[in-house]
Formats: structure tokens, sequence, C-alpha cells
């Protein structure tokens, strides 16, 4: 018997490196995938200084933070098709509330805006919960709902934003410029504190726990029902953090954003980002590079000279090329053990 | 006794799902300082009164005092912090947590497990492996270094030991003993008579969710037990299976025409060149301890894994599985342990039955005109209680076993793979299986029987192998296949025996 | 031994009253509710506008179901198997804008082409969920972004010139027999649909599809080869696509590349109402054609409340949820 | 045809040419479009490539055509001028939301001209079918056809864009002078055909209308009258090929096509060409909408297979310099 266990011991601590890799090895791959895609993008134009940079960042923001979201739902067991929707709500919600304030009450807004987003898909999974609905349906229909109250919120485009709260997410006070750095400071700050929450703490890791095995987790005194509202507000903020980013580029509200295709970019970019859509599995961090290859895959292409039309065609081509090889290891090890 | 100074006491407690009683009025009493055996057959309603006790599930009625005062206990939380700590039946670690991680989450760190795991032998096991890399044994010990660390009043084990070998069950017994020492209580639930009167001072009895007796185990019977818990009339039917181990002559077997050969099997290191031949109409028992590669040799011979080397003959032809279909088609049918692996939950009995027939594309445009007759059959001859037989998951988890069997039965095989099909089985439903396999061999198919519960060798089995660390190193005629014996040989030990 | 094991659970049996006949009925046949929410949306449609309840009104309502319960039709047998087909839209619009451009050459040339499309997306989409065990979700997403960049160039390029439906075709999704009482498309419809039952009730490819979805390891030890089932199945999905495409093709007279675009969530949403598991291992079809029926009904009802797209999205989101609930419920008293 | 120059007049005098620019001088147009698949869209695009290949000096035209929102459409404009082209022609996805992205471009050297629908951008020239006038043109025509009495049903675009306002501002100037008219629905197609499709077999099943303003989705409407089985009443669409063939060959439809031609699209890039090549342009090119019903307009028009949501009506002259709808049609932008 004891030497069974040895054997498990020894087995797997032979390869300590084997164990790294199968962790984090995916976190880092996304990374470095990134950072050569910049490098080769920055061979294919004329100019590449900081101004490419900010436009690739800034404008990678809102995807980035939606993606984030989805993935602490995916992460604990769930799944939002309700973020686009989101996302378009708190944008038009800010633009209309923030237009002509000052920067004090503009972040007020902000604040309300992010915690009423929390308030709200907390609401969406006490439905999940109680219903007992699949999360893809319910959030199905948040979709729609969202999208509804956007446009009854703001029929028409208009609404406005304040220039140092554009400042914040842009680092530009018209929402373009050469300043990478505030969205960069955002993105990591936010990110890594939830990821370091997610990983280290027991609330944290109970999303974890959820996820992976909900009857396990009931039986260890975890409250699945309790982990899932708290992961749908929690993503929900982050959808809404989305969408302020994304009236902070505007400068101005748009309910006609159609919610379901960023939707889906945020599902595609965590199952890049290497989180398991069956849940328990992922990290927050591999999301970030996820996000901005996923919404930098076009300007590279279009650069290339390849034609938008192929372009699209390129990319789903990569991603399930990507999800082939990722899909077949998976399915491999399972069979292993 | 009256329930005041009891340390845990339940009047009356009722639990029904839908159509089903689970359990119609149990009183289970336990005393500080006792280790208290909770006894029944598959269904009797043992592991829904344990987890109506930890507040997994609510009951319908009935009363729980702890120390004699009304305990209000509504979520595990509550449980817990009453001082009842559980190890379920099936094992509460989160598979894609690392060790260390699912302590956190349930607020313990690894300085309050490792005595405990240190008991165990498990002292230098490594916190920082995913729960899902580590064999069910093992998981079973830390659920109940995770129980203990939290120094419960009262322990309650439900089919602890049905997943451990034997070694790893002492460590269990010695821990109950201290726990008892301590003045502490043990509720312990085991289909396995022996420990049971081993290691348990008194026994409550569960039959059809009441209980029928509450008895002192000192120098009571194995009999009287299994007579309290099946009721009279069962008990010769039993009986009647058990006499007469069909043991034939070695040579007569080995005359027989091989069905089934193994050259030198391995698989990476867990299965080290496994070589054996399996006759017609034999039953080849095959036991080892916990992970000595078994497993990694069932998925083999199931076609669920490659082998890295090594050939694989059935009825002298190479056979090369890419997939379980090709050693199905080849006439091997596998009867996975874990259940999970072979059911359709939500599906019913009939199509759970009847799925293999469907594996070939050519039976896709309609259904097998006989499907009703075999599953019929199939039904029959494993009495299935198919009452709840719209969802295989309302199936008591014996009728489930059963339908893992009788899926081959209705679709036909040659060679039976049996990976420890009495796991956690009561002891008629067990006599039932062994009637089976007899009765198969009988009809000149083949059985490859992995067991575990080493009592069953000489039972059903006309030959046993013993392997250890991936490697067969011991042979025994089934008659010589004593406890003690075939022990020795899984340990390694007598290398002589091999051959 | 023929008698039954005496640890089998005690069944109790007191005599239920009239109330709870009723109820126990209704739950094991929850597809009457959704009957029963169908009546209530077409009486309800009927107070908004009056003319409505009139055969030729509710006739559109069946004619508007006809396209989301095809495509739905792909959407159940997909969530049987634990997947779903976000491409199903595209699928159908591509197959509606080829057999347009191919009118030309004679109803005929159209339909196949058309149906090509579909079963040949299909089958990208099985193999790469099959073979290449790739999410359904990504897969298929992927796949319908793939199909508009093929499209779109070549609407230009190999498939440039009218995209009129030909009068075949348009008969078949707007024309009607018995002097425009019975529509040819709900004809289609309805033989697709005992098709399907069957399939699903009475056929080996059924049992497998509901095995697979409902344990992949238990069917892969019982012999399937997932990867044949998800090949078939996904094939079978993109080709009832297409023929949702023709049929709404057909019944628009003319096609574009966003054809079908509005269709796609309202397909999975049918499926869903009529109680398939998104998870795969429950649902018929029959509960799915109710859902498309009342998602039919409810966009009669969106038309004439002449709401803006903010009420009608918000109606339709809370439409979802509430039937979704509602069936739920019925399942877990089951 | 000689329609052609009827049909347009531009407000401010629009072409005195001068050739400062040096005539070896060759650019790269930028194009940002938003919404992929739509027809118009892709025939503007076609046009936009046939003008930049008929005008021989430009070398590529660079494409940012994704289905995205405003902030993507901010985000492909700075790709645009981070791939360093010379000029950049946008279809708008806001009016307003645009403005500082556009100042950057300005400031960067780049002219960016807006099609199809206005932009507040100072810096920006603006190239556009008169919406507000298309919105009134097509409800003169339908208010006459019903002689001035009976119901009508609306069938607006998508709800909240800016041509769907100011066509609702026309709209409501023609209604204004027409009291006899009674609007009975008024609903939002999304400017989707299918959609387009079932709300007209409702309003022609259920409710009784004298006539129909459509705002572009007109032919799947026209076709269900057949659906429905019901006579035809008067109808306006737009001059998209497929209902122009509608209005050529089916008996007893009376309607009317209002110009709307998305190859508007080459204006904006003859306007672009022109500044790069340093001519004096106007900031604000408008083309007056034109009526077509009189079967010798629909035939001067009409092109015999064509993709059915693509406009008929090509070559806006004088704008634009390719001589044949089929350069459009074929859709190659130089070096192609
Ligand atoms: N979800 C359910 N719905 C209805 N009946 C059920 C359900 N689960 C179990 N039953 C009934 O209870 C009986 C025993 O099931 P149970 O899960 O208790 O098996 P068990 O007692 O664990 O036996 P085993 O030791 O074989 O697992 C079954 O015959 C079944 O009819
Ligand atoms: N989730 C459930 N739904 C319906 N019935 C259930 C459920 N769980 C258990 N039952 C039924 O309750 C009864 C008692 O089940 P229980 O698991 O307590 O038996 P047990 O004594 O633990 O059997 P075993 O020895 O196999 O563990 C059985 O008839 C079982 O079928
Ligand atoms: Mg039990
Ligand atoms: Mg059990």
């Amino acid at each position: 018997m004891t030497a069974s266990i040895q054997e498990t011991l020894v087995s797997d601590s032979q390869a300590p490196w084997r164990r790294w890799a199968r962790r984090h090895g995916w976190t880092f791959g996304v990374w470095i995938l990134l950072l050569v895609l910049i490098a080769y993008y920055a061979t294919l134009i004329p100019r590449f200084g900081a101004f490419q940079v900010a436009s690739i960042v800034n404008n990678g923001t809102p995807l980035v933070f939606l993606a984030v979201g989805q993935a602490i739902i995916v992460i604990a067991g769930g799944i939002d098709l309700g973020v686009g929707g989101m996302l378009v709500l708190s944008s038009v919600t800010a633009a209309r509330l923030m237009e002509g304030q000052p920067l004090l009450v503009a972040l007020l807004i902000a604040v309300g805006i992010l915690l009423a987003a929390a308030a709200i898909n907390a609401v969406v999974a006490w439905i999940i919960n109680v219903s007992k609905v699949p999360d893809i349906v319910i959030t199905l229909g948040s979709l729609y709902f969202f999208q509804g109250l956007a446009l009854a919120i703001l029929p028409n485009p208009a609404g406005g934003a304040n220039e140092w709260f554009r400042w914040l997410f842009t680092g530009s006070k018209t929402g373009i410029g050469s300043n990478p750095w505030p969205a960069i400071v955002m993105i990591t700050i936010t990110v890594t504190a939830i990821g370091w929450w997610l990983g280290k703490t027991k609330r944290g890791l109970s999303l974890y726990a959820v996820g992976s095995d909900k009857t396990a987790a009931y039986l260890s005194g975890l409250n699945a029902a309790r982990v899932k509202i708290l992961s749908y507000a929690i993503g929900g903020a982050f959808a809404a953090l989305a969408g302020l980013a994304n009236t902070a580029i505007a400068g101005r509200g748009n309910a006609n954003t159609v919610g379901g295709n960023l939707t889906l970019n945020s599902v595609a970019a965590i199952v890049l980002g290497g989180v398991a859509l069956t849940g328990g599995i992922g990290s927050v961090i591999a999301v970030i590079p996820a996000g901005l290859i996923l919404f930098f895959l076009s300007p590279i292409l279009t650069a290339m000279g390849v034609d938008p039309n192929s372009a699209q065609v390129v990319q789903g081509v990569l991603i399930v090329l990507v999800m082939a090889v990722t899909g077949i290891i998976e399915w491999r090890r399972r069979l292993r053990s | 006794m009256t329930g005041n100074q009891s340390l845990l006491a339940a009047r009356d407690v009722a639990k029904r799902y839908g159509p089903v009683v689970a359990l119609r009025s149990a009183d289970l009493t336990v005393e500080p300082g006792e280790i208290h055996a909770l006894l029944g057959a598959n269904g009797a309603g043992k592991s829904t009164l344990v987890k109506i006790l930890s507040a997994v599930i609510p009951a319908d009625a009935g009363t729980i005092s702890v120390h004699g005062r009304q305990a209000d206990i509504r979520k595990p939380g509550d449980a817990m912090a009453a001082g009842i700590g559980t190890v379920f039946q099936d094992p509460a670690l989160i598979p894609d947590l690392s060790l260390e991680q699912n302590l956190r989450i349930s607020e313990l760190d690894r300085d309050d497990v490792l005595p405990w795991l240190d008991r165990m032998n498990l002292s230098h096991i490594d916190l920082d492996l995913l729960a899902g890399d580590v064999p069910l044994a093992v998981l079973r010990l830390l659920d109940l270094a995770r129980a203990l660390a939290r120094d419960p009043q009262l322990l309650m084990l439900d089919e602890i030991t049905a997943a451990l070998t034997t070694d790893q069950a002492d460590y269990v017994f010695e821990l109950m003993r201290e726990w008892k020492e301590r003045g502490r209580s043990v509720l312990f639930i085991s289909h396995r008579l022996g420990e049971v009167l081993e290691a348990c001072d008194r026994a409550t009895i569960l039959r059809n969710g009441i209980h029928v007796a509450h008895l002192d185990l000192a120098g009571v019977e194995e009999s009287a037990l299994v007579t309290a818990m099946l009721g009279e009339e069962l008990v010769e039917k039993v009986e009647a299976a058990e006499e007469e181990p069909a043991v034939l002559l070695d040579k007569e077997m080995t005359a027989r025409p091989v069905v089934l050969e193994l050259k030198d099997i391995r698989l990476r290191d867990r299965v080290n060149g496994v070589s054996l031949q399996l006759h017609q109409g034999e039953i080849l028992g095959l036991t080892a301890l916990e992970g000595q590669g078994q497993n990694e040799l069932f998925q083999v011979l199931s076609g669920d894994r490659r082998p890295s080397s090594g050939e694989l003959h059935v009825d002298g032809e190479r056979l090369s599985a890419r997939s379980p279909y090709d050693a199905i088609s080849r006439g091997l049918a596998f009867v996975p342990a874990d259940r999970h692996q072979a059911l359709l939950p939500q599906r019913s009995v009939r199509e759970n039955l009847a799925i293999p027939l469907y594996n070939r594309a050519r039976r896709w445009l309609s259904l097998v005109g006989d499907e009703e007759e075999r599953v019929e059959q199939a039904v029959e001859r494993l009495t299935i209680d198919v009452r709840a037989g719209r969802q295989v998951q309302r199936l008591s988890g014996g009728n489930q076993q059963k339908v893992t069997i009788g899926r081959w039965l209705a679709s036909g095989f040659d060679t039976l793979l049996c990976f420890d099909p009495t796991r956690g089985i009561d002891i008629q439903t067990k006599a039932q299986i062994y009637d089976l396999l007899r009765e198969i061999a009988g009809t000149g198919s083949a059985v490859l029987l992995y067991t575990s519960e080493l009592r069953e060798i000489p039972l059903v089995c006309d030959r046993v192998l013993i392997m250890y660390a991936g490697r067969i190193v011991g042979e025994l005629p089934a008659a010589a296949a004593t406890e003690e014996a075939l022990l020795t040989a899984a340990h390694g030990l007598n290398e002589e025996a091999a051959i | 031994m023929s008698t039954p094991p005496t640890t089998a659970p005690l069944v109790e049996s007191e005599e239920p009253t009239q109330l709870q006949k009723v109820a126990r009925y209704l739950i094991n046949h929850p597809h009457v509710v959704l009957i029963g929410v169908l009546i209530v949306l077409i009486l309800v449609t009927g107070a908004i506008e009056s003319n409505y309840l009139s055969f030729s009104g509710l006739r559109n309502s069946a004619l508007f179901a006809v396209p989301i319960g095809v495509l739905a039709a792909g959407q159940t047998i997909l969530m049987l198997t634990g997947g779903i087909d976000l491409s199903a839209a595209m699928i159908a619009t591509g197959a509606a804008y080829v057999a347009a451009n191919q009118s030309p050459k004679g109803a005929a040339i159209a339909i196949v082409a058309g149906l090509l499309v579909g079963i040949i997306a299909g089958a990208a989409n099985g193999i790469g969920v099959g073979v290449f065990r790739v999410h359904p979700i990504i897969m298929t997403l992927a796949m319908s972004g793939i199909l508009l960049g093929l499209f779109t160039s070549w609407a230009q390029t190999i498939f440039s010139g009218s995209t009129r439906m030909g009068d075949f075709i348009r008969t078949l999704g707007g024309g009607s027999i018995f002097g425009r009482t019975l529509p040819w498309a709900v004809i289609v419809w309805a033989f697709l649909s005992l098709l399907i039952i069957y399939m699903l009730r009475r056929s080996g490819f059924g049992r497998t599809l509901y095995a697979l979805g409902d344990n992949p390891v238990a069917s892969r030890l019982s012999g399937l080869r997932s990867w044949r089932v998800l090949v078939a199945v996904y094939t079978l999905a993109g080709l009832l696509g297409a023929i949702a495409g023709l049929l709404l093709g057909g019944r628009v007279g003319a096609v574009d590349l966003q054809l079908a675009n509005n269709f796609l969530l309202p397909s999975v949403a049918a499926a869903v109402i009529g109680g398939t598991s998104i998870f795969g291992g429950v649902g018929t079809y029959t509960g799915t054609i109710l859902g498309a029926l009342i998602l039919g009904v409810l966009q009669s009802m969106l038309t004439f409340l002449g709401a803006g797209q903010a009420i009608q999205q918000m109606l339709y989101g809370s439409i979802v949820i509430g039937l979704s609930w509602l069936y739920t419920r019925i399942a877990a008293a089951q | 045809g000689g329609d052609d120059d009827e049909a347009t007049e531009t407000t401010a005098g629009a072409t005195e040419t001068t050739d400062a620019a040096p005539a070896d001088e060759t650019f790269v147009l930028g194009v940002s479009n938003t919404l992929v698949g739509n027809a118009w869209r892709e025939q503007m695009i076609c046009a936009i490539k046939a003008e930049a290949r008929a005008r021989g000096n430009v070398t590529e035209v660079v494409l940012q055509n994704r289905n995205t929102d405003v902030a993507g459409q901010i985000a492909d404009i700075q790709t645009l001028i981070s791939q360093g082209v010379d000029a950049i022609i946008i279809n708008p996805a806001d009016r307003s939301a645009l403005d500082d992205v556009i100042a950057e471009a300005d400031a960067q050297g780049i002219p960016v001209i807006s099609v199809d629908a206005p932009v507040t951008a100072p810096q920006a020239y603006f190239v556009s079918n008169n919406q507000v006038e298309y919105g009134e043109v097509g409800a003169r025509w339908l208010f006459e056809a019903l002689g001035g009495e009976g119901k009508v049903a609306y069938m607006r675009g998508l709800d909240g864009h800016p041509a769907d306002t100011d066509r609702d501002t026309g709209w409501d100037a023609a209604l204004a002078d027409y009291p006899g008219i009674e609007v009975v629905y008024e609903n939002w197609t999304g400017w989707d055909p299918s959609q387009g499709a079932q709300q007209a077999l409702e309003i022609l099943t259920s409710m009784d209308v004298d006539g129909i303003w459509t705002s572009g989705i007109d032919y799947s409407v026209v076709e269900q009258f057949e659906v429905a089985g019901v006579d035809y009443v008067p109808i306006v669409g737009a001059d998209n090929n497929a209902f122009i063939e509608q209005l050529m060959t089916i008996e007893g439809l009376n309607g009317a096509g209002v110009s709307n031609p998305p190859s508007i699209g080459g204006v904006g890039a003859a306007v672009a060409l022109n500044i790069l090549e340093g001519q004096d342009v106007p900031k604000e090119t408008l083309l007056t909408p034109v009526v077509l019903d009189t079967m010798d307009e629909l035939e001067g028009v009409f092109v015999p297979d064509l993709t059915a949501g693509w406009s008929s009506y090509m070559v806006i002259e004088p704008f634009v310099s390719y001589a044949s709808p089929q350069d459009v049609i074929d859709c190659k932008g130089p070096g192609e």
C-alpha cells in the first residue's frame, strides 16, 4: 500500500516542471503569443510607437474586462450570455448620467453603476438558483432584457462622459492618444486583485470548488447557490466595467451595439485563455492576453494585406485550430487518468 | 438507555423521495465512547440517515438531539459545529483543486491534518497534488483525516472501507479504536460483516427504512446479523448461493481452448509485463492491493487505452483495439467498478441495457427487432427492480450495478471482464452476482474477475492471479486461495509462489 | 430468484384527491402546460388585434414558427448530445443565398446546391467537435464567422448575380394549397417533425444521441464511437439549417446575407422552452415544436403591439426566462 | 443615362478642378465599415473600390470591415491611421462619438470623409444622400397616390439610427400637409428583410391598409402580398434592384422607388481623391433622392441579374469616374 502512495508522490514530483507546465503553461504561452504578435505587427506597419501601443491596449480594454467577467462566472460553473447586454446597459447608463458632470460625480456614478450591475446580475443568478433552469437559458433571456432596457434608457445615441473619466481608461481626455498607461494600470490592478482573491482566499477558491464538483463542494460545507450569486455579481461588475471603458472610449452611449456578438467574443476569449467551459479550471491572468489577441487579430491581418472577409475566415480557422490542439490534449489527459 | 445522556439520539426520522420511502421511521442512539454499527441491505436507508444527521438533506420528520439537547441542524456547517464529523459514501474532495486548496475551502490547513495523515502512513503525501490525480482509496483516507481534524464528538463513516484494501482498512479501525478510548463515538457503516463484528460494540439494523434491531455485538454470529438485515426468508437463498465453490481442476481447465491471452502487456510505469491465459468456461480471479496497475490493465483489456507494448490475443487472433468498440466487437465485455462510468443516469433501464446494440451505424435506422425480449430476459435473469426504472439514477446502487452487467447479457459477449463488481453491494445481491458469473462460465463463456474482496475468490473463481507492482506475482487454485495466502502474495512477499 | 429483492423501496399509495390527480396529470404531461401557455398567448394577441383571431392570423404565426421550428430541430438533436449550433443562422442564410443565386439553373439544382451548403458546413462542425474535440460553442461560433467571411466575398465572386428566389422555392416558403389555407412550409415542417420524432423515439441513432449526451464515458465503454455519432448529427443539423434557410428565403422572396440573423437565439430558445436540456440526455422534439409555435405567436403579438425594439426585447427576454422556469418546475415535480 | 443627370444635383457648387498635385503621386485609401453582410454596405464598398481603381492613382484600399460598435469603429480608424493611409472613408456608427478620432486623423494630415450619415466633427467631409428628403419625397408620393386619403403603414428602419431619425423628420413634414392620411401602423424593421416580411404579412392579413411606406425593406414586403393573397396597395421603397424588378414586372403593383444609392461610396472616394490631389472640395456633398416610378425611369436604372439587395443605380454622374455599373459589380480595387 505504502508503495503505491510512494509511487503517486514520486511519479508526479519526478517532474515538477511538468506539473508547472500543466498548471501555468497555458497562461505563459498566451502571454508569449501576444508579445510575438505585437512584435510582428510592429514590422508590418510604417510606424510603431506609443500611439500604436495605446490604440491596441485602450481599445482592447473592454473585451478584456468583459472576458474576465465571463471567466469568473465560467470558473464557478456557470456561463453568462448576458454580459454583452450588461456592457451595453452600463455603457448607455453611464453616458446618459455622466454628461457634463465633474469628475467626482462621474466617479460616483461609475461606482453606482458597478454596484447596480453586480446587484442585477446577482438577481439573475438567484433566478438560476431557484428556477433550476440552466445558466445559458436564463442568461439568454437576460441578454435580451438588458439590451431592451438599454434601448429604453437611451433610444437614440446620446450622452457624454467626463473627460478625466475618459482619461482614466484611455490616457487621454479625448479618448485617443499615445498614453497606454492608465489602461495598463487599471487592468493590472483589477485583474491581479481578483486573480489573487480567486486563487488564495477561501471564498475565491470556493468558486473553483463549486465549478469543479458541486456535490463535493456541498459536502465540504460550501453553499453552491451563494457561490453562484457571488460569481455572477462579480462577473456582472466586470461586464459593467467593460461598459464604462466603452463609454470612455466613445465618449457617448449607443444602445444599438449588438450585445450578442460581444458575449460570444468574451466566450472565445476565455477559451483562448485556457478557461474550461466545464468550470473549475482556468486563470483570469491568462484572459488578459487572450482578450487582447482576439481584439488584435483583425488589425494584424489587414496589415498583412489580407482582405477583411478572408481575415474573418482566417480568424475562425485559427481559433478552431487552437481549440483542436488543446481539445485533443485535454481528451488524452482524461484518458490517462 | 435514555436519550438524555446519549451523545446522539435520533427519533422517528423519516424521509421520502417522491414515491420512494427512504426512511420510514428510524431510531438511532449513539452513546459516548462506543463504536456503533449501522447495518442494512442496500437501500435500507443508511446513507440517507447519515446525510440527514449531517444536515446534507433535510428530514421529513423526526427529532435529533445531541447530548440530550434538541439540536437545530440546518446546513452541513451546523452539524460540524454540533461535533458531528462525516465521511460520506462518495468522496467530498474537489478534483480540480490541490489537496492543500481542498483543505483551505474547509477552513483547515496542512498542520491540522498532517498528524492524522501520519497515522495512516500518508504523512509524505504531496499536498500540492490535484485531488483528481489521487487514487480513490487515498481520497477516502484524506476525507477521514479532514473529518478527524475537526475533532468531532461523533465520527460517521459511510462505507469507508468499501474502497479500501485490508491494510488501509486496518489504519481506519486503529483510529476508530483510539477515538473510542478518548471517550468519543464512531458510527460505522459497512457491508463487510466480518470487520463490523471485529470493530464495533453495538449495532442498529435498518430494513426498508425502519430500525429492526438494536443489538450488542458481543458474541453475535454473522448469520444472526444477516438474518436481521434481510429477514428470515431470504437467508436460505443466500446460503444456497454460497455453498460448494465450483472449483475445477487445473489440468481439466488448461485442456480447454484459450479464449483470451495477454503476452507481456506493458503500460508506461503502471503495468510491467503481464501475461496470462483465460480458458473457455473459466472464471479467472485477479486480486491486488490498491494501485498495483490493475485499473490500467483492465483499461487495456477493455480497449479504453492502448498498451505501450505487448500483445493481446482473442481466440488466437491478435487484437489491437483503437477504442472499446474494437474490443467489444471481438466479444470482450467490460463491467467497470464505478457505476458512473457505466450508466446513462437519466435514461430508462431499457435504454441502458440496449445501448451496446447500437454501436454499429447499420443499426441506426430503426430499433433492433428483439430489443424488448433481450431487455426483459436480462431483467429477469438479474431480477432488476425496475419500478424506478424510468431513470436509472433512481435505482438502488445494487440495482444500478446489475444494470451494468445486464447490458452485456442483453447484447451478447464471449468474455466478461468484471472489475470489482460487488463493491458496496449487499450480501444478497452479491450472492446473485456470484450465481450469475458461474452460470455464464457454465455456458462456455469466460470471466476475468478482479476483486478486492478476498472472501469472494474461493466462492466464484477457478483460479486466481495476484498482481503486485504491475506484475503477476502469484497464481493459486481457488481451493488454496485462503485470505492469508492471498494477502502475503499481494504484498509481493512470497516470490516463490510466482511462476 | 423470481421474487423481487425485499430491499426494494416501499412505494406508498393513498387515494389522491381530484385536484392532486389533475396536478399529477399536468406534471406527467408538461406539454399540456405548454399548449395552455400557447392558447393564452393567442388570446392575448387576439385581445390586442381582434382580426388576429382568424384563420389567416393564426396561419401567419404558424408560418413564422416554421423557420424557428426547423432550426430548433437542429438545436434539439445537438443539445441532446450536449452540443449546440451557433452557426445555424449563418448556415441557413448561406444555403438560401446559394439556392437563390442558383435558381436560374432550375429548382432542383438550386435546392441541391442550398442543401449542400448545410451538409458541408454541418459536417465540418461535426468533424471539429467529434474528431478534434473542439467545444461545440467555440466550433460553431467560429464556423459562423467563417461562413460570413466566405459568403461576403463569394457574393461578389462565384455567387455574384441575382438573389431572387426561384418560383418553386418561393411557393414552398410562402405558397399554400387548398386556396391559401394550408401553407406548403407548414406541410414540409410537419413532415420533418414526423421524421425527427421517429428518429428520436424509435431509431438506434436516436438512442445514441441520448446516450452520448447523458454520459459520454459510459457511451464509449458501451462501444459507441462518439465521433461517428457527432459527425452524423452535426451534418443532419446543418441540413436542417439549410432547409430552414430555403423555407425562410422562399417566403422573403429574395436573399441577402442577413436573412436569418435574428433566428439564431430564438431557435435555441424554442428548444429550451420545449424542455430540452442544454446539457444533453433529455428532451423531445414535440416540446420544441410547441416552443417554436409559442415564439411564432409572440412574434405576431410584438408586431401588433407596435412597441419599439426596447419593449420587444425586454418582453422576449422575460418570456424565455418565465417559460423555461415554468417548465423546469414541472420537470422537477416529476 | 439621361435620368442620372436630372437625378443628381448637388448643394454647393461642386467641382472646380485645379490640377495642383503632381500627376505621378499615388495614394492609399482607408475604409471603415461596421456592418458586414448588409447588401447596401457591400455595394458601397464595391463602389469605393471601383472609383479608386478608375482614378488610377490609388495603390491600395485598406478595409476595416467587421460587425462592431462605435468603440470598435474608433479602434478601426486608429488602426487605419497606424497603417499609414492617406485618406479615410467611413460609414459612421454614430453622429458625434467619432469626433475625437477624426480630429486625431486630421491632426496627422489624414482627411476623413463620412459617407451615408453625417458626423459632427468640423474637420470631416460629408457625402450622403439627403435622408430627410428621402423620407419626405417618398411620403409625398404615397400620399398623392392615395389621393390624400387613407390608412398607411409606416415601416421604419433601425430604431435610433441617424438616417432613420432624419427620414422620420421628412415623413412628419410630408404628413403635416395631408390631414386625410391616418398612420395605422408604425414600427421598426431594423432594416432586416425577414423582419420586414413578417410585419408586412401581419399588416396585410390582420389590418386594412391603403398604402405602405418602407424604409428600404421593400422587395420582401411586396412578396408578402402574394403570401397573404391580398390585392396590392401603393407602396414606397428604395432603389433595390429586386424591388425595381417587381415594380416593372408585377401586374397591378403601383409603387415608387426612392433612390438611396450605396454607390455614394464611390462619390466619397472621388471626394477623398480630389482632396488628396489638392482640389478645392466642398465640405458637404448631398445627393437629392429621385423618385423612380415611371416605366422608363425604372428601365433606365434596372440591372438584370444583380443581387437583390443591391441598388440598381450605380453610376452617379458627374462625381464618379468609373463608367459602367459593371465596374461596381466587379468589386475590384486597384491591384486586385
Ligand atoms: N431519485 C430516486 N427517485 C425515485 N426512487 C429512487 C431514487 N433513488 C433511489 N430510489 C429507490 O430507492 C431504491 C434504493 O436506492 P439507493 O440509492 O438507496 O441504493 P442503495 O441503498 O445505496 O443500495 P446500494 O448499496 O446498492 O447502492 C431503489 O430501488 C430506487 O427505486
Ligand atoms: N436522491 C434520492 N432520490 C430518491 N430516492 C433516494 C435517493 N437517495 C436514496 N434514495 C432511496 O432511499 C433509500 C435509502 O437509500 P440509502 O442510500 O440510504 O441506502 P443505504 O442503506 O445507504 O444503501 P447502501 O448500503 O447501498 O449505501 C433507497 O431506497 C434509495 O433508493
Ligand atoms: Mg449508502
Ligand atoms: Mg448506496
